[in-house]
């Protein structure tokens, strides 16, 4: 349970995809202009992330390493991750409809979002077991979706007061800028794992 | 070597690939839903403005009605032809003319002919200013000359001179959306071909017009009389000028005792002479 | 049917030529990759024990921490790859120590500490301080701002000694 | 009122009552008078006069069958020269009646007391003397008279607040007419069934509270309150949440809650009104302001323009830079001093220099002032950023339709934005929006 | 003339404002000079004239009005003077006067657009980049080149509780810091001034002070400890109130207050720095706007639709 | 975009430099460009990575175009992109391992790169090879550019040195400004977010500097709007 919970807060504060692993910035930097479109996109996010964990390391550690292929992780868990996302859009289209409303319009974004593809690799890097891999996966996501969720409210100040702006930086730049200032923030969890769970 | 090392590489990748693609065709037959092809088609030519010019909320709900509900193929203003042309082409109907479009701005009160009678130092816009008074100018119908419509315009065609706003007629897009901003309903959107327009909206009386405004109109009925085409006609001391029977004969503008009647050739030099 | 099964033949056919191909630059580059990865430990363990060349691994049991414990072929002294935790994760240290139990080098490897601090654990600055020095690394500094990551590299020096121990007992 | 109840916030605002003890001196007859058709709230009169016409004091010479208008009588005995139409300082267009007096004051033949026997009787009258609420809004007195909910409404709610700076009128009023008041009140209690009164009085007026108090000692159902000092505390519905606890939630009107509210010199003139059937022709008005040579307290014959109003009161001192029909907080300005004294005015006021700085609009810092002053929990900066961004539906989330225009939030806002006015804006394009849904 | 009403406005300015919280800084100031001598002094200088010079400069180069009689960046200057150490080197204070008015204020549009506190995030940028330096603390009355002393808060966090200065000693300031966070007392008399003349309001600084000794308590420290170290007293009084970047309802301030207080404890107890009150108040800054947006007040007799299922 | 004159190669290949920079202007594939760019040879690395597979996808899969049905479209891109980037992947850790652990996980993560698939589905789809070949070189040389600046930026302002590291590239030790307290944050996720902003921005104001000021004065009722007008009329008619 404790591992769990290590992994689960690490993810989530720490190592934070967005602020500190710069993983899945684009969805960051263009769906976080709405609470509402951020939130989707986030949990579109975890449940694709989840998923995506669940086939692919399995596949990886019990046919791949087996046959001494570990080479072929990308190419294998990119192919996996496209046709996945791919086929739960087609699948959500058809038999949850109310779902695909929500989070339908996220999916297609989501096979070229790294921290999809990065957390599948990570995990196996780390050497999580199947379980570990799951909660970070989960975590990863969560932590996705804290960053998206503040940052909306922030986007919506600065977007907000955009025309009092400099030219150059309206737009991306200031973004971008907010990003950094919400990254800052965010350093000062490090050490909270260890401080949590000595 | 050789063989050995491909084997086993080419069965994995190649049976998830073979796998992933037979589920995916297999899904897309079993769970298929008519696409709305013929909307993403339509809406694919439409220039995205979202203006609102074609009397639909915005280029989707205008995509929509030409997809689903037979909605005429070439109210898109700003696209012109090309989108009319390219909309029907998607459709299968025969085209329709886009009928062109510009705006105008129905106020000659410039800075040289009429005056201000207060002294205004709230905020700075059209809409705030016509709070007092109907405005600043001694004429409450006229221009404020703030730019509301300024702000409106996403073309960048209207530009304040000598204290009114004129539109550039070779920038604008006829969408109409200055035509909503101005307070004082001083802008409509007529069509390209009719190049006189009547450039005041004073319906007070002839004296006072005269009084307040150097080039408003007076009701006067000169160019009422003039117009051989009938074009021309003077309600409630104001002349309006029906575009489908003007011939842009010019005589009626040589006939306006004020200069209430102009064409938008001698509104556009002076954007251009400033 | 053709229209269903071309997608798939197509899909197929690129994944099976793509993945030969990959089977063979592997085939052809794994040896490559490999030597470059032992180069790099051998590098990193002759820099820790002066004057070695090659190395034997020893077994060593029940000391997860311990990554690689090797003993130099021309009697040097041994070297071991300690891990720890350090300020940002992941914390590598190779150490060396020579016969008569005094470090010989240290040199510190994969980590995650923050460029400018805790990296400056892996400057000369201070791994320079360790040649020379016995267990209880007496006037050895910490590097300021990084408490952390000098107590990790500490923690690994170590965890160093204890396999030497270990190693010891064994021989 | 109970002790628990949180009184409703404001702003503290100066009051400069620096005319307090000018009593209210009727102004000589001016050469000319000019009398708007709209001098209420609803659809402008018609004029029922043409040029060349012969007036008397008291002749009715503007009605019009809409509900939410009154009769307009003419305040002097004259000649008309003219009818035409002028653009008000509120933006709108009417008529008005230009009358040249003779000087004589001769008053209408068919001008006398009314004989009232029921509340149907009541109501007439009160149309017929052209009464509108004289605290400002200019709503016509007979149809609060008149509530549908007749037998529900209890209270009469008599607002001698007069929380605006500068204003006297209302107090002289009660200085120097308390039976007037007292019969208004006796009256309205009579004929619309009323059981009890309060009378809401700001307690920087000390002498009328206790004036009030004695005059109306003995009488159970009347209770003076002494109301707080905090800017606004004279606008309807604070004023009615203030003495009787009630609250006249969005959309209601005072009588769906049991209550009327009624300006103290409107009651005042009921009761005047049903001893002499005199209507409604003259109007007391505070002026003052840095300009005014001799602030004083004017009864000015309606239609009356501004230049002879401030000529009684010695003309100008300096050139005046804003004229203010009204208080400084939700007065109107005039850019000439040509304008007509209206019914519902009750000050006049010609800022000079030093009053009238010229702010300059900064940015918001977001101090959220202007929240903690708005007596009705809006949130005049959220609605202004709304407002900017078009964000309709925000606009209706943040209630700006509440917006009374009080001018707390502007008077407090130390970056000197103008969110009342903006609030205005915003309920504009809030109603066009809606409307053309 | 016309201009819309009111015609008549409280003689309250923003200049005026940001003066009289200058002014409430000054006691602390005056304290901080006398324990660590006039290079306090020096610092605040160097500090207030970077973030003006800087603000001029940005509204030149952007060619925007200048806004720096608004005197907003004198208290920034200040603020963040009082947050680094007193022997900071003058190029980083220099460099942290950059990221307050530059990146965090004026790239934002100027006062009032800014989301996070300048001077709580240029604090935290120099502690990340200058480590070191931003943890030379000195004792009172030591010299600048003085060996580091420890923070009641490194105390704390590394057991060594009696090692601690008194309380009398912590309410006046007598002990290692940050320039201008020593003096309790000074920020309290500070504090209590901006309230009194309604520049802040007190449900801010009581609740934040409040929800730390609670957290404290719960979190198994000496909550006076707690409330009088660190940061606690110049953010709660001077940095959780800044109008920009808190909420504008009473609502959503004593939410934000409470929050600060939490994520303070929780960085204190259990993370590696010792101090949390600037990360807390950014990181409850990021969430003013969610906050704002949820307290939206009720307004007087407003109806609100039920909601259409 | 209906234009019928295509642009010429040497246009194509230059467009992706400054004006259509994949990084810089069309802010497409953050993630490496924030994460590697803490010293500027780790940009040159990645950025020379990221080419290679750039070029090599543009042309295969330009050659393929009209073979693969649309169904598997982005499946088929994928697979092709993602072997390149594996054969890249050992090249590197062959012959760079340093490179290889500065990269860490961003290098396979090319594969998901938003440039490469981009330009696949914009350019490589619809064009020739050699039209192809060219923008991915183009687009690789901008996306170099701006990693290395990045790079730089970053590496002198948070670590006082430059280029160091660089031992791969045949440079020995870089060069060193020996300052002893380097602004850190600038290595920092921070620092990342903060000078690509900031380059963002110039870019911004490099390009379209004129545009927006043209745009702004037709609208702000500035007094040489008629002027611009005008100019702009001009420019319409070109
Ligand atoms: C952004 C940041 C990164 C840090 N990285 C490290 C690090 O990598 N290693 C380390 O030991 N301390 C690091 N620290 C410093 C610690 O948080 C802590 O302040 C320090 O270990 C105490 O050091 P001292 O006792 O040596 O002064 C970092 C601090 C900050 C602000
Ligand atoms: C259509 C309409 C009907 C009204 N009916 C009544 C009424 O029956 N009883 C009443 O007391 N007030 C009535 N009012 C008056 C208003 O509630 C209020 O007193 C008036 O608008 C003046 O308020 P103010 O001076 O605060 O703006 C009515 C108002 C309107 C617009
Ligand atoms: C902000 C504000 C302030 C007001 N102040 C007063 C006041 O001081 N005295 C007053 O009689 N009416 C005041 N009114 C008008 C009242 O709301 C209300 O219309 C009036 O008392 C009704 O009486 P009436 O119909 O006799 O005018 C104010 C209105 C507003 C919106
Ligand atoms: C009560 C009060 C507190 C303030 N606190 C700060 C502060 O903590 N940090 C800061 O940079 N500026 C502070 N300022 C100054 C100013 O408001 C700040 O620069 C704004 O954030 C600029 O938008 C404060 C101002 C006031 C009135
Ligand atoms: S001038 Fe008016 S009609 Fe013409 S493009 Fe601009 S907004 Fe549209
Ligand atoms: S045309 Fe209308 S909107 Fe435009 S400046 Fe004149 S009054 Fe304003
Ligand atoms: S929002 Fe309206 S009611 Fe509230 S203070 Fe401002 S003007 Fe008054
Ligand atoms: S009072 Fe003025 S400065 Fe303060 S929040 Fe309201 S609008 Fe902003
Ligand atoms: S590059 Fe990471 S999500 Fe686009």
């Amino acid at each position: 349970m404790k591992e769990y919970l290590i992994i689960l807060v690490g993810a989530v504060l720490v190592n934070n995809y967005v602020l500190a692993k710069f993983l899945g910035i684009c969805p960051f930097l263009g769906v976080s202009k709405k609470l509402d479109s951020a939130f989707g996109m986030s949990v579109a996010v975890i449940f694709v992330m989840a998923l995506a964990t669940a086939v692919t390391w399995p596949i990886y550690t019990y046919i791949l390493v087996p046959k001494g292929l570990s080479y072929l992780q990308t190419i294998v868990f990119i192919l996996i991750i496209a046709a996945l996302v791919q086929f739960v859009e087609i699948a959500l289209k058809k038999y949850i409809p109310a779902l695909h409303k929500a989070l339908g319009i996220y999916l297609p974004l989501i096979t070229t979002n790294c921290a999809v593809l990065g957390v599948t690799i990570l995990n196996l890097d780390e050497g999580y077991t199947f379980g570990q891999s799951l909660v970070n996966a989960v975590g990863s996501g969560l932590g996705f979706l804290l960053a998206m969720v503040l940052f909306s409210g922030v986007r919506s100040r600065v977007d907000a007061a955009a025309g009092s702006t400099p030219k150059a930086f309206q737009g991306i730049p200031i973004t971008l800028v907010a990003a950094a200032i919400c990254s800052v923030s965010f350093m000062g969890f490090s050490g909270i794992v260890d401080g949590l769970f000595k | 070597m050789g063989v050995g090392s491909m084997l086993f590489p080419v069965i994995i990748v190649g049976g998830i690939g073979l796998l992933s693609s037979i589920i995916l065709v297999v899904a897309a037959k079993v769970m298929a839903l008519p696409a709305d092809e013929l909307f993403d088609k339509v809406r694919a030519e439409l220039p995205g403005a979202n203006c609102g010019a074609c009397g639909y909320a915005g280029c989707d709900d205008y995509a929509k009605a030409v997809a689903h509900d037979g909605a005429k193929t070439n109210l898109c203003v700003p696209g012109g032809d090309a989108v009319g042309h390219k909309l029907s082409e998607a459709m299968g109907v025969a085209f329709e003319d886009v009928e062109e479009q510009y705006a105008v701005v129905r106020c000659s009160g410039n800075c040289y002919a009429t005056d201000s009678i207060m002294d205004y130092e709230g905020k700075q816009s059209c809409a705030a200013c016509n709070f007092f008074y109907q405005g600043k100018g001694s004429c409450s119908h006229g221009c404020l000359g703030y730019g509301d419509c300024i702000a409106a315009c996403q073309y960048g065609a209207i530009s304040i001179v000598d204290g009114i706003a004129v539109i550039d007629k070779a920038v604008c897009v006829g969408c109409g959306m200055c035509a909503k901003a101005c307070p004082n309903h001083l802008i409509t959107v007529i069509p390209a071909t009719s190049t006189v327009y009547v450039g005041c909206s004073s319906h007070d009386k002839g004296a006072f017009t005269r009084k307040v405004c150097k080039n408003g109109c007076i009701g006067c009925k000169k160019c009422e009389k003039t117009c051989e085409n009938g074009a021309v006609t003077v309600t409630d001391n104001l002349a309006s000028i029906d575009p489908r029977k003007c011939t842009s004969c010019g005589a009626c503008v040589t006939a306006c005792p004020t200069g209430a009647i102009v064409t938008c050739a001698s509104r556009c030099e002076a954007i251009v002479g400033e | 049917m053709k229209e269903l099964l071309k997608p798939v033949v197509v899909l197929t056919v690129i994944c099976v030529v793509a993945s030969a191909l990959l089977g063979l630059t592997y085939d052809k580059t794994a040896p490559l990759i490999a030597q470059a990865e032992k180069e790099a430990s051998d590098a990193a363990m002759q820099a820790v024990v002066p004057g070695s060349t090659t190395f034997t691994e020893l077994a060593l049991e029940g000391m997860e921490n311990v990554l690689i414990a090797a003993k130099d072929d021309s009697g040097n002294g041994y070297a071991f790859k300690v891990k720890d935790k350090g300020f940002g994760g992941v914390y590598n240290v190779m150490v060396g120590i020579g016969n008569d139990g005094r470090i010989t080098g240290v040199k510190l490897l994969d980590n995650s500490e923050t460029p400018g601090l805790g990296s400056k654990t892996g400057a000369d600055a201070f791994t320079g301080q360790f040649p020379g020095k016995d267990k209880s690394l007496e006037g050895v500094d910490a590097v300021t701002g990084a408490t952390i990551s000098s107590n990790a590299f500490f923690r690994c020096v170590d965890t160093a000694y204890q396999a030497y121990e270990a190693v010891g007992e064994g021989a | 009122m109970s002790v628990l109840q949180k009184t409703l916030k404001g702003a503290k605002v100066a009051h400069f009552k620096n005319t307090e003890n000018c009593e209210s001196t009727p102004m000589p007859l001016p050469k000319e008078v000019c009398i708007s058709m709209s001098q209420h709230m609803g659809p402008p009169c018609n004029p029922l006069v043409k040029k060349g016409d012969a007036v008397k004091v008291g002749t009715m010479i503007g009605d019009s069958e809409a509900f939410l208008s009154a009769p307009i009588h003419s305040s002097v005995s004259g000649t008309v020269s003219a009818v035409e139409e002028i653009v008000t300082a509120t933006g709108s267009r009417c008529q008005v009646v230009i009358i040249q007096t003779d000087g004589e004051q001769a008053v209408d033949e068919a001008i006398k007391p009314p004989e009232i026997e029921n509340h149907p009787e009541f109501v007439k009258a009160i149309r017929a003397s052209g009464l509108v609420g004289l605290g400002g809004a200019g709503f016509p007195t007979h149809i609060k008279m008149n509530p549908k909910n007749l037998s529900e409404v209890d209270t009469l709610v008599v607002n001698a607040a007069e929380c605006e700076p500068y204003i006297t009128s209302d107090y002289r009023t009660i200085i120097e007419r308390p039976q007037d008041i007292l019969d208004g009140i006796a009256a309205i209690k009579k004929y619309v069934g009323i059981t009890q009164v309060k009378i809401a009085v700001e307690n920087n007026k000390p002498q009328a509270i206790e004036m009030l108090r004695r005059l109306t000692g003995d009488d159970p159902s009347i209770e003076v309150c002494s109301l707080k000092a905090i800017y606004p505390k004279g606008a309807e519905k604070v004023t009615a949440y203030e003495t009787t606890g009630r609250v006249i939630k969005e959309g209601m009107l005072p009588a769906d809650v049991g209550v009327i509210v009624e300006n103290v010199t409107t009651t005042a003139f009921i009761g005047q009104y049903l001893r002499t059937g005199m209507p409604l022709v003259t109007k007391t008005l505070t002026v003052d302001g840095g300009a005014v040579a001799e602030p004083k307290n004017v009864v000015a014959p309606i239609g009356a323009h501004f230049s002879d109003v401030i000529d009684f009161c010695g003309g100008y001192k300096c050139t005046p830079k804003k004229l203010i029909m009204g208080g400084p907080m939700m007065g109107t300005l005039v850019f000439d001093d040509t304008y007509p004294v209206l019914k519902n005015n009750n000050a006049l006021l010609a800022f000079d220099e030093s009053q009238t700085a010229v702010y300059e609009e900064q940015p918001c810092i977001r101090c959220g002032r202007c929240i903690q002053a708005c007596p009705y929990h809006l949130m005049p900066r959220m609605i202004e950023k709304a407002y900017e961004s078009d964000n309709i539906p925000m606009l209706h989330k943040l209630k700006v339709s509440l917006c009374m225009e009080c001018g707390c939030c502007s008077f407090v806002c130390p970056a000197k934005r103008n969110l009342t006015f903006t609030n205005k804006m915003a309920k504009q394009k809030l109603r066009a929006a809606t409307a053309k849904k | 003339m016309i201009t819309p009403s009111p015609h008549f406005r409280d003689d309250i300015n923003t200049r005026k404002i940001m003066l009289t919280v200058a002014t409430a800084l000054l006691p602390a100031l005056v304290m901080s000079i006398f324990y660590f001598g006039i290079r306090a002094l020096l610092l605040t200088a160097v500090c207030v004239v970077s973030c003006v010079v800087f603000e001029y400069l940005f509204a030149k180069v952007t060619k925007k009005p200048v806004t720096i009689s608004d005197c907003s960046a004198v208290v920034t200057g200040i603020i963040l003077a009082f947050n680094v150490p007193v022997t900071l080197p003058f190029w980083m204070a220099v460099f942290g006067s950059f990221i307050a008015i530059v990146v965090v204020k004026c790239l934002f549009g100027g006062i009032g657009c800014n989301f996070a506190n300048p001077a709580a995030t240029a604090r935290i940028f120099l502690l990340v980049s200058f480590g070191n330096q931003m943890t030379h603390w000195i004792a009172p009355h030591a010299a600048i080149d003085a060996v580091a002393t420890a923070t009641p808060l490194k105390l704390i966090s590394a057991g060594q509780t009696d090692q601690l200065p008194s309380l009398w000693n912590m309410l006046i300031g007598n002990r290692g810091g940050s320039l201008g966070e020593t003096c309790a007392l000074a920020l309290i008399v500070g504090g209590l001034y901006l309230i009194w003349n309604g520049v802040i309001g007190w449900q801010i600084p009581v609740t934040l002070i409040g929800s730390v000794f609670v957290f404290a308590l719960l979190f198994g420290q000496d909550p006076f400890y707690a409330v009088l170290s660190g940061g606690v007293m110049i953010g709660a009084f001077f940095m959780a109130t800044d109008y920009s970047t808190s909420p504008v309802t009473t609502k959503g301030k004593v939410i934000f207050a409470i929050g600060i207080g939490f994520i303070t404890m929780v960085i204190r107890v259990f993370c590696n720095y010792p101090e949390g009150m600037s990360f807390a108040i950014l990181l409850m800054n990021i969430l003013v706007p969610h906050i704002d947006s949820l307290t939206i007040t009720k307004p007087f007799g407003a109806v609100f639709e039920q909601k259409k299922q | 975009m209906s234009n019928p004159n295509k642009p010429s190669n040497w246009r194509v290949l230059t467009n992706g430099i400054l004006k259509e920079n994949p990084t810089l202007v069309l802010i497409l594939g953050t993630c490496p460009t924030l994460a590697v760019t803490t010293m500027a040879v780790n940009g040159i690395g990645m950025g020379i990575a990221a080419t290679v597979v750039l070029i090599c996808s543009n042309i295969v899969i330009s050659l393929l175009k009209n073979i693969i049905p649309d169904k598997v479209r982005i499946p088929c891109y994928i697979v092709v992109i993602a072997s390149f980037v594996t054969l890249v992947q050992f090249i590197v850790k062959a012959y760079a391992p340093d490179l290889d652990k500065a990269l860490g996980v961003y290098l396979p993560l090319i594969v998901v790169n938003c440039i490469i698939l981009g330009r696949a589905e914009m350019f490589a789809n619809k064009n020739t090879v050699l039209a192809s070949a060219c923008d991915g070189i183009g687009m690789g040389i901008g996306f170099t550019l701006a990693l290395f600046a990045m790079g730089s930026i970053r590496e002198i302002l948070g670590n006082g040195t430059w280029m160091s590291g660089a031992e791969w590239l045949g440079i020995q030790n870089g060069v060193s400004l020996h300052w002893d307290n380097p602004i850190i944050v600038f290595l920092l996720a921070p620092g990342g977010f903060l000078v690509f902003g900031a380059l963002i921005a110039l870019v911004n104001h490099l390009t379209h500097g004129k545009a927006i000021k043209k745009k702004e004065f037709g609208c702000a009722g500035c007094p040489s709007a008629a002027a611009c007008a005008a100019v702009r009329k001009g420019g319409a008619d070109e």
